[in-house]
Order: structure tokens, then sequence, then C-alpha cells
């Protein structure tokens, strides 16, 4: 059953692109577009007795190998959720090549779909290739001058992350016979950490570092997001670089190299640092995708660093920012978007007081740039306060204080972004602008509404967690 | 499992993989840089059966000798070569940079000399399939890899196609 | 039962309502006002309505739901609670009221309205609520809202003010919170009602006191009140004078004297700190020439007042405290509306090119001096009581230098109201266009006597009041030795 | 008579204060009507309740603040007197308010301050003395400022300067409760240790504050030109005299052990000795009727605080007694200056001269309360100053000496004044000048009747209404008669008088003008300087103290700005260089990037190395 995630986005790409490309432009979204919301639908049900009774009656094949659990569905839900919004977007955009672009976020679906579902690390190497290829083509569909440099940088260092990331599984491999995730966990438990062991782990965080775009190896992701098209920077952001990299580094610190402390406290490490320096490298910049490509590498961090505790408490808190940095950041990029489309250009210097001539997109922006900062009553407070709790139960008091002092700097870039673009008086010449279209506004209020509901209805999502068993 | 003999034929082979390596990356001409490549993927083939691991050799050997070589080939002959100094100029760049690769590699070297016996490297038996038939090993062990290796051509045709069919209107 | 219905009713009708202000805005502007107005005046009715039970110890008023990592969400109407809620929400009503005539010709007033009865809610919300994190939800709730209202004017550098503003209240707020993970940490859990009488670390005060003195603008987290005199002159009244400030102060007795039992040399600490927060922004008051700016320093200086009487721990300084509390509420909140009918009328903010104004504004005049003479603490104005009862309270803990410090302050206040007072209304005009100015609009000037009325009878009829403080001590008196 | 009738005295004319603002201002003869009841019938209820004990008390502001009144021996004698003084001054204050455009509030603040003052008489409660005390405040703020639009400035200067004194007993209010445990006046007997003396000084300050004295009295001058008139007579004249004597001696006699020639003590009689050297020195150069009264006003009331400060039962009986005639003929001499004021349009001594003619009966009431003033005997001033000189000169002869200069130079400069105002050349434009109306002399007669009376029959008010006050204190003597106790004291008296007189006759005769009676002193080499300063308010403490506070928070306002300076330049500034650090780091060379993840990884390498 788990590999219909995997058939349907790939019926989806042969059934667009059948007619030809005259009729494939306008239908080819609103196919990828079903697809994601069955996506949604599948994953949400995955857990229910429905989909279990379905499992026993339709085998299909690569049944072992792909499974589902209750982070792959979370994941896989986030996953269909952003796809969806992101190819709503895409309507927004000038001449958008609608068939290509289409395709593409299928292609990138299968790819994400399938690093979620398998079990072992190679599997997991194959189909993270498949995901950053696409992304690669998805930068550069328009072919301008900065896409195209930003995709080069991107290939060129996840060409580097593939090479460290082989040479880990090929040493595992070597020591441990074979690739599973249960059969290396069970390996290193009984054999203990042996120097090459190590040295594969040290390959491993290299290279999923590089992945997740955390601070020393974060540097093709401004390059690649600001330049990227806005329906694609929003993919990249919202869901690409969070399965590719941070759902790897959760998987892999949870299930294969859970007894290892080596891996846990460098994530926490690279985790805390990110943090701070992706908040201080945000402050001033005056491109508006740029600086919310550098807030993603910060509240990233987050994640990383309740994920990198080992403890179940942190994991739940990890995922449950997982999702609302999802909703959030992907709300922001959306208004950045949106911005862009209506005055032409991304620099906030040249912007001012736009809330009085978008009122949608100014409130949504405020919505979300309060989340990420993590200002109670929206979703981004909960999920860090669980972090910040996660964190204090389990001793690290130091990694605590630095989460929780962090968000003034992430509350400072948002405020100065607010200042410049939306809260003020209307920057003259800018008279013209009116809202944006409903490709930008549908997906704003969609996502601001997430926010907003996990937020006000947190005593019921902190009961759904524990009927889960996640606190 | 690896003999004295085994170890002398393996220092042979390792050096001139390096050594054609060293040779492609520093090569003035593209054309004979490309050769440079094919002959490294045919070392490797030859250490891959050494190491007892035919059909990797034999993949090996059929794509990245014979295909990539062919497709490398034929899109140099479309270019333009470059004028004297500008390969000059390149050669001199390259020159430059890789000053520092020998110093690396002698580095790397003695390091590797030095830790290897503390590393005690314990390698496994590896299931090395040579009992397995071709098709054993694609749709029975590595099954998944099959629907892996659809969707990576997929994407990558899809990149073909976006990235280089130019349209009429420009 | 009824009292759990009241509790809803007075946090949620305001926070819930506010959101559909912008709708009837879309009606009328007339039908929002009313709207907003009876919003606020629900909650002050359900707190009211709650009073009797809250004198008896407030358990009837109570309900919670238990949710898991001690993160129970419950709200509970004791006697302190229903006290700060009184006297926020009475005195939010009048500034909502007074709003009206003061906002008709501003535009975006549909923001305005939900923004100041989302405030009212969240003080609400944050008064009953039992929960230390609940509680610190509507505490930054409380500071969204007072950004928006600061930067509701919109221009560069308002917005950079109120930027700031929300910055240093979120800056105190997030050291708080680590102050409340301390106590997590050694109790286990968030709701207060279960860490009743515990003895919490000196570490976890200090951080609890930088988060109280951040939002109650003390000495060293102070500026941002006097910078955000800046706002339309109904928030800085609402924010400054009668109820944001006094979340802080809130917050202090509900930690420090209801709920939690502290190391003793905090006794001397805090009145040492608020004794030179009340002195510096009392001097740095003469010296201002922004009236709004001016009265800003005089509530920075009378918190000092406010927090001497709670951080003394005797039962007379507790009690001046709250009085304190409500007799600053009514007389600040008028200075400020008066200072807004003069700066709108008159055309500037600064008293030094005023002058006269009392031939003109005689209403305003006569209410702004029963106003300032209320805050200086002179009878037969409320003020007295509680100036005589937190000074006795500094004495009767062997405080008696920090008491003469305060006496300081206190000539100083005398001197900055009174400068302020003259430059304003009394001797030559030096304003152009002097004959057309005219006394402010009818609602204003109601609202504004309405409130020095109370300061005046608040005086004379001290016995209400006092009693309803004297129950609300009796009930903390559990806590203190 | 029920206690409740306690309330009267303090509610009656508050309430009709109150009354007194609804009624319209053109209701012809309603207001002075109001006045002239509300002052009535204070006047009836204290001549009801004289030498009574009554008690009442009623729980009104918790924590010890319930309003406790208790009439005995002195409160009533203070009651009393005040209610006669306010009766007179009313019916003074009728006339000559008349036509005032402020005259509706004036009454209204007239009444609203007999009943604070009588409230504050009654008080048996320490808080609600204080109540009624600073209420007085408000009122006099009030007052001053019906005086015009240039009285604001002097309303400011008296509130603040009465601000000041009125926090110091705040504060000794609240250290006296907190080391007695209760705030009933009539329980209160605290030793002298450190604390209570502290407390004492502090109720010291409070008392003399409001009663006039030295440090405090510079806004009484000013007031005298700004405020109108019927307020100097009643309020620096009698009522704060009355009311700031009567809490000097309660805290003396019963809340404090306050022993003679205590440390106490002797600062108590130095303040007094400074207040009437400094001020009647002042008194002497002024041009200006009221001015003079008002600076003489000041520095009798040195007198009374040297006759408290002593602390042997003489000394206070004289100063009490001293307070008593002060009160009469100080009231009295304004009411005069009043009525020139009226009639001859000027209190400019410049501008006056031989009016003595035209108005008869004012120069009669002038010239007795001027030599009652002056100690001239057989008047009430000679006695009660004789009772001072002998608590004075038992008590440290520099205090004597100073209280005699004082004595010559009071008489002294009203020898100035009578022959300015009243003798000498009449102007032209004085021809027409008629006697003042009927309501505003009889005051004056009865007042300076009252002078003589109080002179010759002295026993009166010594027996029945001072030395009851004592007690126990007095051990039996009586210091009433006609007959002065000691000889010597009573000639030097005289003697001083002779001599002032003399230095009158030589300073006309040198001048050849009353105004320039006292030229030759004012103008003497060493002392004209000294005048000069004095003259620019160079030593007045309300500017020296509004001089410090200006500096002091120019300070303040250093700190502040610095605090804030912290907020807007030095944390934008640390993170503006921080994140353009890092931006800059980021050159968008793609082998840049590729170096810091392989850093990053080898810096990984050795972390895990060195941990493990």
């Amino acid at each position: 059953m788990p590999a219909l995630f995997l058939l349907i986005p790939l019926l989806g790409v042969i059934i667009i692109n059948l007619p030809g490309r005259k009729i494939g432009n306008r239908m080819a979204v609103w196919a990828a577009l079903a697809v994601a919301i069955i996506q949604i639908g599948m994953a949400v049900t995955s857990g229910s007795m429905v989909w279990q009774g379905l499992a026993q009656v339709v085998s299909l094949p690569f049944g072992a190998s792909l499974q589902i659990d209750l982070f792959t569905a979370v994941v896989l839900a986030t996953t269909g959720l952003i796809a969806a919004m992101s190819l709503i977007l895409d309507k927004n955009a000038e001449n958008p090549r609608s068939l290509y672009f289409g395709s593409l976020v299928l292609v990138t679906m299968m790819g994400m779909n399938g690093v979620v579902m398998v079990r072992d690390i190679f599997s997991l190497y194959v189909f993270l290739e498949i995901t950053a290829v696409a992304s690669f083509v998805l930068i550069s569909i328009n072919k301008e001058r900065d896409p195209l440099e930003g995709a080069f940088k991107y290939f060129v260092m996840s060409a580097v992350a593939t090479v460290l990331i082989l040479a880990a599984i090929a040493i595992l491999l070597l020591t441990v016979g074979s690739v599973g995730f249960k059969a290396v966990a069970d390996n290193l438990s009984a054999g203990g950490v042996s120097p090459q062991v190590i040295v594969a782990l040290i390959l491993f965080i290299a290279g999923l570092s590089i992945k997740a775009g955390l601070i020393p190896f974060h540097a093709w992701l401004p390059d690649a997001y600001s330049s990227a098209p806005p329906a694609v920077s929003m993919l990249l952001a919202g869901i690409i670089t969070k399965v590719t990299g941070v759902y790897t580094i959760m998987r892999l610190i949870t299930d294969v190299f859970s007894i290892s402390s080596i891996m846990k406290t460098a994530f926490m490490v690279l985790g805390a640092v990110s943090i701070v320096i992706g908040a201080l490298a945000a402050m001033r910049q005056d491109d508006f995708k740029r600086m919310l490509a550098y807030s993603s590498i910060s509240q990233v961090g987050y994640i990383i660093l309740s994920a990198g505790l080992g403890t179940p408490l942190g994991f739940a808190a990890a995922l449950l920012h997982f999702f609302n940095h999802a909703t959030f950041k992907s709300l922001l990029f959306v208004n950045a978007a949106a911005v862009e489309s209506r005055s032409g250009t991304r620099q906030m210097s040249r912007l001012g007081g736009l809330a009085s001539k978008m009122p949608i997109t100014g409130g949504t922006s405020v919505v979300g740039f309060l989340s990420t900062a993590g200002v109670p009553p929206l979703s981004g407070f909960w999920s860090k306060l669980l972090i910040v709790i996660a964190l204090w139960q389990a001793g690290a008091y130091f990694y605590a204080v630095v989460a929780v002092l962090a968000s003034i700097l992430t509350l400072a870039y948002f405020l100065i972004m607010q200042r410049r673009v939306f809260f003020g008086k209307l920057r003259e010449g800018l008279e013209s602008i009116r809202e944006a279209g409903a490709a930008a506004v549908v997906p704003s209020l969609i996502l601001a509404g997430i926010t907003v509901l996990v937020g006000l209805l947190f005593p019921l999502v902190l009961l759904l967690m524990q009927s889960q068993g996640l606190i | 499992m690896l003999d004295s003999s085994m170890n002398v034929w393996m220092v042979i082979l390792l050096s001139l993989l390096l050594l054609s390596a060293v040779f492609a990356v520093m090569i003035r001409d593209l054309l004979k840089a490309a050769i440079a490549l094919a002959a490294v993927s045919v070392v490797l083939t030859v250490i891959m059966f050494l190491l007892g691991s035919p059909l990797a050799a034999v993949f090996e050997l059929s794509v990245c000798a014979g295909l990539i070589t062919a497709i490398f080939i034929s899109a140099i002959s479309l270019t333009k070569p470059g004028t004297q100094e500008e390969l000059a100029a390149k050669r001199r760049l390259r020159l430059k940079r890789f000053i520092y690769l020998p110093i690396l590699l002698v580095l790397i070297g003695v390091g590797l000399w030095l830790a290897w016996p503390s590393l005690k490297l314990d390698i496994a038996a590896v299931g090395t399939g040579a009992g397995l038939s071709v098709q054993q090993v694609l749709w029975d062990a590595r099954s998944l890899d099959i629907l892996g290796q659809i969707i990576i051509i997929l994407a990558g045709v899809f990149g073909v196609v976006v990235l280089f069919r130019g349209r009429k209107a420009r | 039962m009824m009292g759990q219905i009241l509790l809803s009713l007075a946090i949620f009708v305001p926070v819930a309502g506010s959101f559909f202000l912008p709708l009837a805005g879309k009606l009328s502007s007339r039908f929002r006002n009313i709207l907003a107005f009876v919003l606020v005046s629900v909650s002050f009715i359900a707190s009211a309505a709650m009073l009797p039970s809250a004198l008896s110890g407030g358990q009837a008023n109570y309900w919670q739901i238990e949710l898991p990592l001690g993160l129970t969400f419950g709200f509970l109407g004791d006697g302190l609670a229903v006290f700060m809620a009184m006297v926020s929400s009475f005195i939010g009503a009048i500034i909502v009221l007074y709003s009206i005539g003061y906002m008709s010709h501003y535009n975006n007033q549909n923001e305005y309205y939900l923004l100041v009865v989302l405030f009212i809610g969240s003080m609400m919300g944050l008064v009953y609520s039992t929960n230390l994190i609940f509680l610190y939800v509507f505490w930054e709730i409380a500071a969204i809202v007072c950004w928006r209202l600061i930067g509701f004017f919109r221009e560069k550098e308002t917005v950079k003010r109120a930027d700031k503003a929300f910055l240093v209240t979120v800056f105190g707020a997030l050291v708080m919170l680590i102050g409340f993970f301390l106590i997590y940490q050694q109790t286990g859990t968030f709701d207060m009602l279960q860490m009743k009488g515990v003895q919490i670390s000196d570490w976890a005060v200090a951080l609890i006191l930088v988060g109280i003195f951040a939002k109650s603008a003390t000495l060293p987290l102070h500026t941002w009140l006097p910078d955000a005199g800046v706002a339309p002159s109904p928030v800085t009244s609402l924010l400054h004078a009668a109820v944001l400030v006094k979340i802080g102060v809130y917050a202090y007795a509900r930690f420090f004297l209801v709920n939690f039992a502290m190391n003793p040399v905090w006794h001397i600490v805090v009145p040492i700190v608020v004794g030179l927060s009340a002195i510096v922004s009392a001097g740095a008051a003469i010296i201002e020439k922004d009236i709004k700016r001016l009265i800003a320093y005089s509530t920075v200086s009378q918190l000092g007042f406010i927090f001497l009487g709670l951080s003394t721990g005797s039962i007379l300084g507790i009690a001046g405290g709250l009085l304190y509390i409500l007799m600053h509420g009514l007389a600040k909140g008028g200075l400020f509306l008066c200072a807004g009918i003069v700066e709108q009328n008159a055309g500037t903010k600064d008293i030094t090119k005023m002058g006269g104004l009392i031939k003109v504004m005689p209403v305003t005049a006569v209410t702004f001096i029963f106003c300032a003479f209320s805050v200086m603490g002179l009878p037969p104005f409320g003020g007295f009581f509680s100036k005589y009862l937190v000074i006795s309270g500094a004495v009767s803990s062997e405080q008696a230098w920090i008491a003469l410090a305060f006496i300081v302050g206190a000539i100083l206040t005398i001197i900055y109201l009174l400068r302020a007072f003259t430059m304003v209304f009394m001797g030559e005009t030096k304003l152009a266009g002097f004959e057309d100015i005219r006394e402010g609009s009818r609602t204003m000037l109601v609202s504004v006597s309405v409130l020095a009325g109370l300061s005046l009878a608040a005086g004379i009829l001290i016995n209400y009041p006092s009693a309803f403080v004297q129950t609300i001590v009796q009930q903390m008196a559990v806590v203190i030795r | 008579m029920s206690d409740m009738m306690l309330l009267f005295p303090i509610f009656v004319p508050v309430f009709l204060g109150a009354v007194m603002f609804l009624v319209p201002g053109k209701a012809k003869w309603v207001k002075e009507a109001l006045l002239l009841i509300g002052t009535a019938v204070t006047l009836v209820v204290s001549i009801l309740f004289f030498g009574k004990n009554m008690d009442f008390v009623l729980p009104w502001g918790g924590f010890g603040m319930d309003l406790s009144l208790k009439l005995y021996q002195f409160s009533s004698f203070i009651l009393l007197s005040v209610a006669v003084f306010a009766f007179l001054i009313a019916l003074y204050s009728v006339v000559s308010m008349k036509g005032h455009e402020q005259a509706k509030k004036f009454y209204a603040y007239m009444l609203l301050t007999l009943g604070f003052v009588s409230g504050a008489v009654l008080a048996n409660n320490l808080i609600i003395l204080l109540f009624f005390w600073e209420g007085l405040l408000v009122l006099l703020f009030a007052m001053i400022m019906t005086g015009g639009k240039k009285a604001s400035p002097t309303a400011v200067k008296a509130l603040v300067l009465n601000g000041v004194a009125d926090l110091c007993l705040l504060l000794g209010v609240g250290i006296t409760v907190f080391i007695s445990g209760t705030a009933a006046m009539d329980k209160i007997n605290l030793p002298m240790d450190f604390w209570g003396s502290f407390a004492f000084a502090l109720m010291m300050i409070g008392a003399i504050g409001k009663a006039g004295s030295m440090p405090f009295h510079s806004w009484i001058p000013d007031a005298a030109i700004d405020a109108p008139l019927p307020f100097m007579a009643l309020l620096p004249a009698a009522l704060e005299k009355l009311l700031g004597i009567y809490l000097l001696t309660r805290i003396s006699l019963d809340l404090f052990i306050f022993q003679p020639g205590s440390g106490m003590s002797i600062a108590m009689m130095t303040i007094g000795a400074v207040t009437i050297l400094l001020a009647v020195m002042m008194a002497l150069i002024q041009k200006n009727f009221k001015r003079l009264l008002s600076y003489h006003a000041i520095s009798q009331v040195g007198y009374m605080i040297l006759g408290i400060g002593t602390a042997l039962p003489i000394g206070i009986v004289g100063g009490l007694f001293h307070m008593i005639n002060n009160a009469m003929y100080k009231s009295a001499l304004f009411l005069t200056g009043g009525s020139v004021e009226k009639q001859a349009g000027t209190t400019d001594l410049e501008k006056l001269g031989g009016l003595g003619r035209k108005m008869p009966i004012t120069f009669t009431c002038f010239f007795i309360t001027a030599a009652a003033i002056s100690g001239v005997p057989p008047l009430n001033g000679f006695f009660s100053k004789e009772l001072i000189f002998e608590g004075a000169a038992e008590s440290g002869l520099v205090f004597y000496i100073v209280a005699l200069l004082g004595a010559f130079f009071t008489a002294a400069s009203f020898l100035k004044l009578g022959h300015a105002a009243f003798l000498g050349k009449r102007r032209t434009e004085h021809d027409n000048v008629r006697e003042a109306p009927w309501p505003m002399l009889v005051p004056m007669i009865i007042i300076a009747a009252g002078c003589i009376l109080f002179g010759v029959y002295n026993a009166l008010p010594l027996n029945n209404l001072i030395q009851p006050v004592l007690g126990a204190k007095l051990g039996g003597e009586s210091f009433a008669g006609i007959l002065p106790a000691s000889w010597l004291l009573a000639g030097i008296s005289v003697g001083v008088l002779v001599l002032a007189l003399a230095n009158h006759f030589f300073g006309v005769k040198r001048t050849k003008s009353g105004l320039g009676a006292v030229d030759h002193i004012h103008y003497a080499p060493g002392l004209k300087t000294v005048y000069k300063w004095a003259e620019l308010r160079y030593f007045d403490p309300y500017n020296i103290g509004m001089v410090i506070v200006g500096g002091i928070s120019k300070v303040l306002w250093w700190v502040d700005r610095g605090i804030d300076w912290v907020y807007d330049k030095f944390t934008v500034r640390l993170v503006n260089i921080l994140s353009l650090g890092i931006r800059k780091a980021h050159t968008g060379s793609h082998r840049l990037y590729i170096a810091w993840a392989l850093g990053g990884m080898a810096l990984l390498a050795v972390l895990v190395a060195v941990l493990i």
C-alpha cells in the first residue's frame, strides 16, 4: 500500500504529458494539485483502520522496503499541503511554464515520498538524488541568469554532500554488511562504535548538514532560495530542504544512530549555532526572500536542536515545529511572492507601507512573522515552548536559554521587515498597487488559517499528541 | 583474503588510476581529457574484476567507459576549440590552483599509512553476490532501485527538455 | 456554576468580540463604537458580579482543563484578580468612551477599536489565569496589541518607537519565561495553584523581576514608556496610566505575595531598585518639555511607589500598593486624557509653547489639576491615603531611609506636575490663533471629569476601596509571615 | 450634647462651601449671606463647645485610619479663637471683596478652609490630622489663585514650600505611628531616643512650616502683594499660626517627652531666634504697608517658637499667650492696611501720608495694635513678650538678647509705618479720603478692644484659656497679674522701647520724612549689600531649592538619556556590525562555500576526536 504514494504521482506525470503541450499547460497544474490533495488525504488516513484493512487486501511490490509510521504520515501530509500551495501560487507568475512545472513538482513529490518511506540507507540516498536533481531543474526553470547561478551553487554543494553520504554508506556497508536501518542500529548497539564507524558518522553528519543547510554548510541556501522563482522558493523552503535534510537527520538520530552520543551532540551544537548566526545574518538583508532564507536556516536550527536531544519529547517537539515551520515559512514566502509580483521588486528599501494597499497580504504576514518569532498565541510559540521544555527536562539548560533568547533576534529582523514593507506610510510611487491576485491570496489565507488554528486550538493538539503517545 | 601477489597488482593499478585522473584534469585539450577519463573507467573496471565483483565491473565498463565517453566526444566535437592564448591562460590558471594537490595527496597518504594499523578495519563478510545472476540482483535484492532508476531518468529527461530546448520565439 | 460563567464571560467576551468590531465597523461606525463600549463594560460587570464570591476566597469562580506537561489551562477569580480586573476594565471602558470623541477623525479606526478591546480582553485573561504559561501568552498578546497601537499613526518615527517598545517588553518576557522554566524545574508543573507557598530560587525571582520591570517600565528598562508617547492619547493613557503598566505590578503581587515565598533579601533589593527608578524618572520629568513624555515619566516614577508598597512585605505597604494601583489608574488616566484634549486643540505637545489655556479650556484645566493633586497625594483626593500607606509600609519594615528617598520623590512629583500645570494653563499664552481654540468634545469632557470626580470621591469615600483591599490582604496574609 | 455634634464645626462650613460653588454668580447677597451664616454657626457651636470634653470615633479608612475626633480644653480654646477670627474676617471681607470677580470662589475656599482647620484641631487620629492638614495645601493654592493671573507663581511657591513641610510631617507621622503602634494622639507618649527625636524633628518641621517660620516663609511676603487682602488677614496672620503652634505644643507636651535643654529644644529655640531677627530686619526696610506687616507676621512666629522651644512652663505659657495675642493684633493690623488700601487706593508708603485725620478710627485701631505688637505696656503684647523674655533668659542669654533686638526693630519699624502712613503731610489726591465703611471698622475695633482687655486683665486668657493646657506640668504657678514677675526684665524692655523712639526721631530729623526714619540702618556700610541681596531674593529658600532641584534633575535627565542611548544606539550598532560582517562573508563564490563545508567537517572531526 505505501507504494501508492510513489505510483500515483508517477501516473500523474504520465497523464499530464500525454496530450502534448497546449492542453497540458492548462491541465497540468490542476492535475498535480489533485495528486497533492489525494496525497494529503491518504497520508492523514494512513494511520486509520481503513488503510490497514486495504493494505491486507491489495499487495503491491516494494511492500517490505516501504513503511509508514506516524512521523512519515505527518511529513507526507505536509509535503502534499506545501506542494498544493506551491502549485496554486505558480498561477500567480506572469508566464507560468505550468506543464513542466507541474510534472517536475510531481517528480519532486515522488522523490520526497520515497525518502520518507524507505527503511534503508542506500534507497534513502537514491531518493535524495531524485529530489535534488528535480529541484535543480525547478530552480532554473525560467533559465534567467540569477536562478541558473543559484541552481549551479545548489548543484555543486549537493554533489559534495552526495559524495560524503555515499562514502559514509560505503563504510557502514563494510562494517555492518547490510544497509537496513534496523540492521545497522542492531549491529551498532551490539558491536559498539568502532573508529571507522565514527568516520562514517562524521561524513554522514557533514553530508546531511549540507542538505539541511546548517550554518557552516549553509552557503548555497540563500542564493538558491532568493533567486528561484516564487513558487519554487516556497516549495524549496517549505518542504524540500526539510525532507531531504531535516527529516533524514531526525530519522537517523531516532532510528539508526540513537545510541551514539556523537551525532546527537554534533547536531545540537550545529542547531544552536545556526539559530544564532542565521538570525544575525537575516538582520541586515535588504532582499526580502534572502532574509526569509536566513530566517529558515535559523528555524531549521531549532528543529535540529530539539531532534538532537534524542528524547521522545524532543522528537515530538521537533516534529511539531517541523509542521509549523513548513506552514508559516511558506506563508511568508507566499507574501514575498505577492509583494514581488505587485511591486516588481524584492528590495525592501524600495518598498513601504504596503499594508494599506495590500491588507490581506499585510495581515497574513503579521501572522507569519509573529509565529516565526515564537510570539504567542500562534503555533510557532507552542512548538518552541515544547522544544524548550524538552531541552529543560533533558538538562540542556544552556541550549534552552540560547533557544529562548534567540527569538528576540528573530523578532528584531521581522520588525525591521514589517517596518520597511508593510507597517508604515505608503512610499510615493507605489500608489497604483492593488491587492495580490487570488493565486497569491488563497494560499496565504489557508496557511495563515492553519497557523492560527494550530495556535489557538493548542490544547487539542497537545491532547492529540498525547493520544499518539508522543508526549 | 588479499594475498601478496594481489597486493602488487593493486598498487600498480591504483597508481595508474590516480595518474590518468590527474592527467584528465591537467591536460589542455578537451578531447584528450575525455579519453583520459575513459582510461580511468577502464582501470577501475579491471580493479573491480580483481576484487571479485564482476557485475559492477561489467556495468562500469559498458556505461562509463562506453556511453559517457561517446557523449563527451560528440559534444566536444561540436564545440569550437578555443584559441591558443585562451587555452594557455586557462592552463596557467589551473596550474596555479592545483599546485597544492600533490602536497595534499602526499599528506593524506602519510596519514593513512600511519593510522592504518590502529584502524583495525574489520571488513565484514559482504554478500558479494558472486553467485547471483543479474536478474536476481536487479529484481529481488534491489527491486526498489529500479523504481528509483526510472524516476531519476524521468527527472533527467525533464531537465534536458526544460534547460536545453530553446524556444522558437527567441 | 455561576462563577464559572461569569469568569468565562469576563475573559472571552472582549477577546472573541473584538474580532467582530471591524465587521461592525463596516455597518456603521456608531454601532461599532457602542459595541466596543458594551464589550468592555460586559467584562467590568462580570468581574463586579464575581466580587462577593471572590471576597470569600474565590473558590466558586474557578475552572480548568487538565493538560499534559503541567500546562493546565485554568482560570481563578480570587480577590486580587477581581480587584485588578475591575480597575482595568472600568478605566478601559472610560477610555473607549473617550476615544469615540478623540478618534472620530482618524482613519483605520476599525483596527484601533479591535486592538483596544482585544487589549482589555488579554488583560482579563492575564489577571484570571492560574497557569504561568497561559499568563505568559496573554502577556505577549498585550505586547503585540501595544506594538500595533503605539505605531498607529504609521509615521517612520512612531513605528520605530513601537518596535522599540515591543522588543524591550518581549525581551523582558522571554527572560521571565526562563524564570518560569526554573520554577518548572523545581516543581515539575506550571500550574500556580499546585505550587502555592513554594519558596522559589533566587535566580528564578531575579529573572521574573526582569520581566516585570520591563513591562512596568522600571529603571533600566523604562525608556520605552516615554518614547511610546507618540501613540494616540487614549492609547497612551490606556497603556501608560491605567492598564498595561499595571500588568507588571499585578504579576509581582500574584507571584511574590500570593503564590510564592521568596528570600527576604528581596524585600531590601527591590525597594532600592524601585527607589532609584522613582527618583531618576522624577528628575527627568522636571526637565521634559513634551507633555505626554512628561506624564509618562511621571508614571514610571509613580510605579516606583506602587512597587515600594508591594515589595516591603508589610501588610500596610501591600494595602497601600493595591490602593495606589486604583488611585493612580484613575488620576493618571485623567491626566493623559486632558493632555490629549490639550494636544488636539492647542496643536502642539511642547508645554513651553503653550500658556493661559485655562481661559479657553476651563473644564480641562480643573480636571487636570484635580488629577494632578491626586497623583501628588494631597487630600482630599484618593492619592493621599495610598501614598501615606506606602510610606508607612516602608517605615514599618525598618526601611526609613528608603521612605525618605520616596519623600524626595514625592516633592519632585509636586514640582513637575505644578510646572506642567502652570506652563500649560496659567500665565500669558504663547500660542498663535489663541482665540479659536475651543474645549474638547462632549464625550471627551464627560470621561475626563468622571475620572477627576472619581479621584476626589475615592478620597472622601475611602472606606469602600480600602475595605475591598483589606479582604485581599487577608487572603494574601496566608503566604506572608 | 451627643458627641455627633463634634462633626458640625467640620461639616457645616465644608457643606456650605460646596453649596457656594452651585450658587449662580450674579445672585445678589446670596454668597455673602452663606459665608456669614457658615462662620456664625461655627462660632456659636464653638462657643457652646468651649471647655467641654467630647469624644467621637467613626471607622473610616481601615488600617488604623478611623475618623476619631476629641474635644478637650486646649482644642476647644483653639477652635473658639479660629471661629472668632473667621467670623470677624468674614464680616470684613464681605465688604472689601465686593465686586471682586473671584469673590464667590474666595468665600467658598474660606468656608472650606475653616472646616478643614477645625477638622485638624479636633482630630484625635494622627492620620486624620494629616488629612485635614494637607487638605489646607490645596485650599491655600486655590485661594492665592483667586488673586488673579499674576498670582499663579506665588501659588506654586506656596504649594511647593508647604508641600515640602507637609511631606516631612507625613513621614514624621508615619514613623510615630510605627514606633508607638497606634495613631490615637491621646495615647502616644514617646521618649526622645534616636527614632523618637527623628520623628519629633520631622513633625516639628511640619508644624513650623505651617506656622510660616523661617525656612518656609518666603511665600508670605509675595502672597501679601498677589493674594486678596482678607486672605492675608485670615490665614498667614491668624489661622495658620494657631494651627501650627497648636501642633507644636501638642507634640512638645503630649506626644513626646520634651526636656528643657535637650538637643531638640535648643534647635527649636535657634530656629525661633533666627526667625525673629532676620524677619524683622527685612520688615524694617519694606516700602509697602502689606509686605511690612507680612514680614512681621513671620518674625512674631519666631517669638512663639522660641517660647515653646524653652520647654519651660513659663516659656510655653508665654508662647501660647503670644500666639493668641499675635493672632489678634496681626489680623487687626492687616485689616487697617486693608481699609487704607480700600480708601487710599494703594498700600505703597511713598504715596501715603497724613491719613490720620481723614481716617481717625482706623488710625486709633492701628495705633493700639501697633503699640500692642511693639510690646508697649499695659497691652497684651507686652505681657506675653515678658513671659517669653523670662523663659529665654533662663534658657540662654543669647536667645534673650536676640529677642530684645527683635523687639527694638519691631518698635522702630512700626513707628516708621505709623509716621509714614498716618502722620506727616497729606498728599493732595487723598483730600477726599473718607473713613472705611462700618462693617470693616467693627472687626478692627473689637480686636483692638480685645488687645487692651487681654493686656490689662491678662488673668482672663491666662487662667482659663492657656494655663489649663499645661495642666500638671505647670506646677501650680500662675503668671497672671498686671505686675510683671521680674522688674529687671520689664525695665530693660521699656528702655528698649524708649531707645526705638529716640532712634525714630533721630532718623526723621536726618531725612525729614517718616519713611526715611530707618534709612541710616538700611544703608549702614555692612548691612547695605546684605539688604540688596536679600531684596534680590538670593536668600529665598524657595529659589535656592529650585536651583538645586534644577541641577539634580539635569543630572538625572542625563542618566536617563544615557540609558536610552544604550537601547537606541549601542545595541543597534552592535547587531549591525555582527550582521553586516556575516553578510560580507558571503561573497557568492561556490568555491568558498565548499571550503566552508569541508572546513566545518574538519572542525567536527577534531571536536569528535577531542571529545571521545
